[in-house]
């Protein structure tokens, strides 16, 4: 096992601490610190994957913009119930049984297609990946960028809109 | 490298645990982060894939896009979410009740 | 059947209704005129002796025969009526007679007593049943007296109820004689299944097999043995003497225990040889018992019932081995001395006895009454020698007859000679202590002359006269002797007898020693305790063995089945709440489930509705990816 | 006739002693003039018919049933008893103080199904009937019974009601095989006249069998039908609801109940189920003069051992009924004829001991046999009675018992001659008699000699009294008189002894 492999495995065990602590926590605060850590991990197995763009993109637009953006959702609804933000859970059995399902099925009857690929290993560049955005994808990017000006603003609005 | 399909099995898991909360949590928040782990979850596989065609690099670039999207699903959510909590004064999806047959 | 119905004798039924009436009668009147009834009583028996004595003139020979029907059975029919003759009739004038006389002394003996109109209404009611008894043409009419006579007797027996002795005593002798009717009423049934009739006539004219005879003749032995006290049946009669004594003197001396004998004469075409064998050892054996008995009582009355237990034996023996008038002439003597000896018994101890106390009936306390009761004594003492068979009384006589018949088997005769030989000597013993000069005590009471008169006349009657023109020999007696040779070593024989068992007497009792003997000497002990472990202790065990079985087995058996039943209902509910209808609910709770599962379809909440989603998902996933997999 | 009154007695709504006495007594009249114009030369008397439902079954033809009623020499005995027994159970009764409408009411119902009973021609009328005593009895004794009234009642009702389940099944296959001549176009009938004859019996219906053992249905048809009536009568083992029953029934319950109540099995056993399978009959009938025999010994055995005088009185019946059986196994024209004559006899006798044993209860509320002694001093007149019932009951001669007693040991013999079942039966019946006359004289001799005691105190013991007499005189009476002149019943069981007996060979040959 290489180095890269420890770090794999050890950002793994960081992710299934923080998905555990979403799934079972008790206070909201603990789920979105599970979150967190979840996606910090995320972005350093992409870095891993020498996907060193996406692996800042996920730091910054995640665990910076994301996790922001719901710790507001959290303060705010908390502050306009006065009441301790306390996680429910409902229908838990049939939430596993699905949930667990969906994981089974995905190891036994998909996981083995993957057993035999590997990876080439050959590193995508920043350069690479900004080139191809910039030229292939370029029509894309445009649009996510509207789309994403768009959501702002329409947030923004549903959020201030006042209820006549 | 790392084996592909252990990356698919934390995928997997991610999905998995994105869909157990997406079913069971009372609060509009925690599913909206379950949300975010199934968007993650197909994050992290175009990224794992892409390494097996590096040179497409159409993975990559869709992942980008899907994080975008995230973005916008999360502040467009969380607006909603504050909108209803207000019009309802609660978090809990179940007695946002419009959608339901008046029982 | 058709029913002969040939000589009207207007005489018999009146003379049987005569004491009937008295019965009836003497219960109507008891509670009112108590002080008439004795009166009254002994009038009709009077009246009816009057017939008795008009039908003995009329039918000293031949027979006739009456019969109407009684009821029917089915083409049957049962016929009731009279079968006289000379036998019969004259066994009919003695009852009669008998009961006359102890009418008459009853009179004396039981005044100041309380109950004499039931007294004297049993005593009436037992002389029809015994008339009956004797003149019946049907055995089963004769079986109905014979059952009757037993009644009243019991009644009679148990007269004094309020001492329980009575009362033992009264059920001890029905009993036992219940036993005998059984063995006759089996008998009656054998010859009904097998002669088709009951009708005495018809059935003298009818050859029965050897077989059938055996077996009647052993029933009826039954019967006899039961009735006339005969071993081993005999420990009753003993017993019987808690009763009065003039009804011991009627009933258990002279006449009911001597039915029995009479109607093994009657029967005696109806045994056969075995049979007879059988009949002459118990007869032997019940002398034997009964002298023996006899010999250890010191209660006069006591000494009497095992005498007459003796005689009876004597008779029986007669009967089977002599001939039947050899015994039945035994049996008419013994009925006027034995009589006698009771009724002179009674006077002795209405005599001795003090008013208040138990009567005193021991025969060590009864001496020195020569001076005050000389002619009870002097009755007393000539129906003794009667029993004991001096010359010139009717005893002799007929111990003559039988000793005449039996000469020739020398076995038989040495025994009836060593019998006739106890006899004298419990005669004598007994004569000895009564007579003997001893003092006594108390001041005594004297016999009343309605009393005495009785006893007088019985005495007489013991005596040779009216019996036979000469009082050494018994041919001249009845005609049916006549075919006999007289024996004069017979003769020798028997007066050799009586003076060795007088003469031993004088030795043995001249001094009236009083020691008893040891209980378990006494007949009686042995056979109470034989009839108390053969029979009653067993009937009594059973008896409780069955209530046992009944009220824990079967109904135990029940209660388990109830219980066990219950029991099932209980599991069938359990089963039929949980399991069946536990289907059913299961059924409308996964129908409700269902139901619930399905609504969350559209029950408008999200989750669900991305629960659903994601199922179906999951399912076409699945699927798909099956069918991929198995391509 | 007069007998439709005679089944059906009003229910009065008020002073209902006085309507029972008045039914009773009319019924009596009414007896009185059904006897003044019986002759006993014909086969059936007052038959009265009219029909009752009928039922359309389609293919299976008609479901058809008649109230149809007569009586015949068997009858009229078991009528007349019933008359007089009721009556004297109404004057027994007088003074019963609790729920006296119920009482009465009930006592009525039970008088009306019991001469209904006795009379019925129609099998399935006769059930009802039958059922019917049932229920009255019932309450009867689960009301106004003893303290296990309740035990005793519902054991009686559980082994009566099993009893005519079979009784039920029995008429069912019967009812199957025979057909109205009358009416072809009715396939089947119920009406006795028609299946005690032969010459009805279907072709092809289940009793058409030569076959009369055990397996087979005519062999099943007659155990079905013996059990259910040998419940009825009772015969041993069957008869542990009997004990229970008499002792915690009232008085008049009791009198009833021994003297109507079980005479109803040996009825049924005369008036159907020997005519109508005599092959069978004669088939098992050494078993029955077993069972008889065992219900004569054992029931006499149990009484030895009573302690209690009704328990005795009760275990005396199962004994008595024994006989009948006894009887009624022997098939011949004395067994059958002295089981009627036990039945009638037998119904006095235990009726006058029920009512004496009442009398006693009446004063002490003690029947335990050991609590007294030498009542014969105190009570004359009720001593004289208890002797007369006891003997009566012991089969002494001069009593009815005795004709009853005897005529079955004539008929018990001829029948072990004929080789129909073994003399030893026979012979061991008559040991019953001396058991009998053990246990009452045991009793006489504990009861009533000796020095007077009395646990209950002697100032209870007042003397009886008019009304007593009035219920103990007739049955003693008429004792008597059945004993001295049995022609009197004789001449009206011969004739249906000799029809019973023709019905019975004809088969046979």
């Amino acid at each position: 096992m290489s180095a890269a492999d420890y770090f794999f495995y050890g950002w793994c065990l960081v992710m299934v601490a923080g998905l555990w602590a979403m799934a079972v926590s008790k206070k909201l605060i603990h789920a979105a610190l599970g979150l967190l850590s979840c996606l910090v991990a995320l972005a350093g197995i992409y870095a891993l994957l020498s996907a060193e763009l996406l692996a800042v993109i996920q730091l910054m637009v995640y665990a910076g913009g994301v996790l922001v953006l719901i710790l507001f959702g959290i303060m705010l609804t908390g502050r306009l119930s006065d009441k301790p933000m306390r996680i429910e859970s409902r229908n838990v059995a049939v939430g596993s049984v699905i949930a667990a399902g969906l994981f089974i099925t995905l190891i036994v009857f998909v996981g083995p297609a993957f057993l035999s690929v590997t990876s080439t290993g050959s590193p995508g560049s920043l350069r690479t990946l900004s080139l191809a955005l910039f030229s292939e994808y370029t029509l894309a990017f445009e649009l996510a960028g509207v789309l994403l000006l768009i959501s702002l603003i329409a947030g923004a609005v549903i959020a201030s809109s006042r209820q006549s | 490298m790392i084996a592909t399909h252990h990356i698919f099995i934390l995928s997997a898991l991610l999905l998995s645990v994105g869909v157990f909360m997406l079913l069971t949590k009372r609060n509009a928040i925690l599913i909206l982060m379950g949300l975010e782990l199934i968007l993650n979850a197909a994050n992290l596989n175009l990224i794992a894939f892409n390494q097996r065609y590096a040179d497409a690099l159409a993975g990559e670039a869709m992942a980008v896009f899907v994080i975008v999207l995230a973005v916008c699903e999360a502040a467009v959510g969380v607006a909603i979410i504050l909108q209803a909590y207000r019009h309802y004064a609660t978090a809990v999806p179940d007695q946002i009740s419009e959608l339901k047959d008046p029982a | 059947m058709n029913v002969a119905s040939t000589d009207w004798n207007a005489w018999v039924p009146i003379a049987l209704a005569l004491p009937l009436v008295s019965f009836v009668v003497s219960f109507w009147m008891g509670p009112r005129y108590g002080w008439l009834v004795p009166l009254m009583a002994t009038a009709l028996l009077l009246a009816g002796w009057v017939c008795t004595t008009v039908i003995l003139v009329d039918h000293s020979a031949g027979t006739s025969h009456f019969a109407v029907p009684w009821f029917s059975l089915g083409t049957d029919v049962i016929p009731i009526g009279w079968w006289l003759s000379p036998r019969s009739v004259t066994m009919l004038w003695v009852v009669y007679t008998i009961s006359l006389l102890v009418h008459v002394y009853s009179i004396g003996y039981m005044a100041g007593e309380g109950g004499i109109a039931r007294y004297f209404a049993w005593l009436g009611f037992f002389t029809f049943a015994m008339g009956g008894l004797v003149v019946s043409s049907n055995l089963l009419v004769t079986f109905c007296c014979w059952e009757l006579v037993g009644l009243s007797s019991y009644r009679l027996i148990g007269h004094w109820h309020q001492q329980p002795a009575a009362g033992a005593a009264a059920t001890k002798a029905f009993l036992v004689n219940r036993l005998g009717d059984i063995g006759l009423l089996v008998a009656l049934m054998l010859l009904w299944s097998r002669a088709g009739t009951l009708d005495m006539p018809a059935l003298t004219a009818m050859a029965l097999s050897e077989e059938t005879k055996t077996a009647v003749g052993l029933c009826v032995l039954l019967a006899l043995a039961g009735k006339s006290a005969q071993f081993p049946l005999l420990h009753w009669l003993p017993d019987a003497m808690a009763g009065p004594t003039p009804v011991s003197a009627l009933i258990h001396a002279a006449t009911m225990v001597a039915a029995g004998v009479y109607l093994f004469v009657q029967l005696h075409f109806l045994f056969s040889a075995d049979a007879l064998a059988v009949a002459a050892v118990v007869g032997l054996l019940t002398l034997f018992v009964g002298g023996w008995g006899a010999l250890t009582q010191f209660d006069v009355k006591k000494i009497l019932a095992y005498s007459t237990i003796s005689q009876l034996g004597l008779m029986v023996a007669g009967v089977a081995l002599a001939s039947p008038e050899a015994g039945f002439a035994h049996l008419f003597t013994h009925a006027f001395f034995k009589a006698g000896l009771f009724l002179g018994a009674g006077a002795l101890i209405h005599a001795v006895s003090r008013h208040g106390h138990a009567p005193q009936q021991d025969i060590r306390h009864m001496g020195g009454l020569w001076q005050s009761h000389r002619l009870v004594l002097v009755c007393f003492a000539v129906c003794a020698a009667s029993l004991a068979g001096m010359p010139l009384t009717s005893g002799f006589l007929s111990k003559e007859g039988l000793l005449l018949h039996v000469r020739h088997h020398s076995f038989y005769f040495g025994v009836m000679a060593t019998a006739s030989f106890v006899t004298t000597l419990y005669s004598a013993r007994m004569v000895f202590y009564l007579l003997s000069p001893t003092p006594q005590a108390a001041a005594t009471h004297p016999v009343p002359a309605i009393m005495q008169l009785p006893l007088f006349v019985l005495s007489v009657g013991s005596l040779f006269i009216g019996l036979s023109a000469s009082p050494l020999s018994i041919q001249s007696w009845w005609p049916v002797f006549d075919a006999i040779e007289s024996a004069p070593w017979v003769m020798v024989v028997s007066l050799a007898v009586l003076v060795v068992g007088v003469g031993v007497a004088w030795r043995l009792y001249r001094h009236r020693p009083t020691a008893t003997l040891h209980a378990r000497w006494v007949p009686q002990t042995w056979l109470d305790a034989a009839q108390k472990h053969i029979a009653v202790t067993p009937a009594l065990q059973a008896s409780r063995l069955t209530h046992h079985a009944d009220r824990r087995w079967l109904d135990g058996v029940l209660h388990a089945a109830s219980y066990g039943y219950v029991t099932c209902s209980f599991v069938i509910g359990w089963v039929d709440r949980v399991l069946i209808d536990g289907w059913v609910t299961t059924v409308t709770h996964a129908a409700k489930g269902g139901g619930k599962l399905f609504r969350s379809l559209v029950n408008g909440k999200i989750q669900s509705y991305l629960a659903w989603g994601m199922l179906a998902l999951l399912s076409f996933m699945v699927w798909m990816l099956y069918q991929l997999a198995h391509r | 006739m007069g007998l439709l009154l005679l089944v059906v007695p009003v229910r009065f709504q008020s002073v209902f002693r006085m309507a029972a006495l008045v039914v009773g007594v009319a019924q009596l009249i009414l007896f009185a003039l059904l006897l003044a114009s019986f002759d006993a030369s014909q086969p059936w008397h007052g038959l009265e018919q009219a029909a009752w439902f009928s039922i359309d079954l389609g293919t299976w033809g008609k479901l058809q049933a008649s109230y149809l009623v007569a009586v015949d020499g068997l009858s009229v005995g078991l009528v007349g008893l019933s008359v007089l027994v009721l009556l004297l159970a109404v004057v027994s009764s007088w003074h019963v103080q609790e729920n006296i409408k119920g009482y009465w009411s009930l006592l009525l119902i039970l008088n009306g199904s019991i001469i209904g009973s006795f009379c019925a021609l129609d099998l399935l009328l006769f059930y009802v009937f039958f059922e019917f005593m049932l229920i009255p009895m019932y309450f009867l004794i689960g009301i106004w019974g003893g303290p296990r009234r309740e035990y005793a009642s519902i054991k009686f009702f559980l082994y009566t009601l099993a009893g005519s389940i079979f009784i039920l099944m029995g008429i069912i296959l019967v009812y199957l095989s025979y057909q109205d001549p009358t009416q072809p176009a009715v396939a089947h009938t119920f009406n006795i006249l028609h299946i005690t004859n032969p010459l009805q019996l279907l072709i092809d219906s289940p009793l058409y069998t030569a076959d009369a053992t055990l397996g087979s249905y005519r062999g099943w048809t007659f155990l079905l039908f013996f059990l259910g009536f040998a419940i009825k009568l009772p015969a041993v083992p069957l008869h542990t609801w009997l004990p229970d029953a008499h002792v915690e029934a009232p008085t008049a319950i009791s009198v009833i109940l021994a003297a109507l109540l079980l005479k109803i099995g040996g009825y049924g056993l005369l008036r159907f189920v020997y005519p109508v399978l005599p092959d069978a009959a004669q088939h098992f009938s050494p078993w029955v003069a077993g069972v008889g025999l065992l219900s004569i010994i054992y029931g006499a055995m149990n009484a030895l051992a009573s302690k209690d005088l009704k328990r005795l009185v009760a275990y005396s019946s199962v004994s008595h009924m024994g006989f009948v059986l006894l009887g009624l196994a022997s098939g011949t024209s004395e067994g059958v004829g002295g089981a009627v004559y036990q039945m009638i006899s037998h119904g006095l006798i235990s009726a006058m001991l029920f009512l004496l044993v009442g009398v006693l209860y009446d004063r002490t509320h003690d029947r335990q046999i050991s609590h007294y002694s030498g009542l014969a001093e105190r009570m004359k007149p009720f001593t004289a009675f208890v002797l007369i019932a006891f003997f009566a009951s012991m089969g002494i001669p001069g009593f009815s018992g005795f004709i009853g007693e005897v005529m079955i040991f004539l008929g018990a013999f001829r029948a072990a001659e004929l080789g129909i079942f073994g003399l030893w039966i026979a012979i061991t019946a008559t040991t019953g008699l001396l058991l009998g006359a053990a246990y009452y004289l045991w009793t006489i001799q504990r009861m009533f000699f000796g020095p007077f005691h009395s646990r209950a105190g002697e100032h209870n013991l007042v003397p009886l009294t008019t009304r007593e007499y009035v219920m103990l005189l007739p049955l003693a009476v008429a004792t008597i008189l059945l004993g001295v002149f049995p022609q009197l019943l004789l001449h009206y069981i011969n004739p249906f002894v000799q029809a019973f007996l023709v019905s019975f060979s004809s088969l046979t040959d």
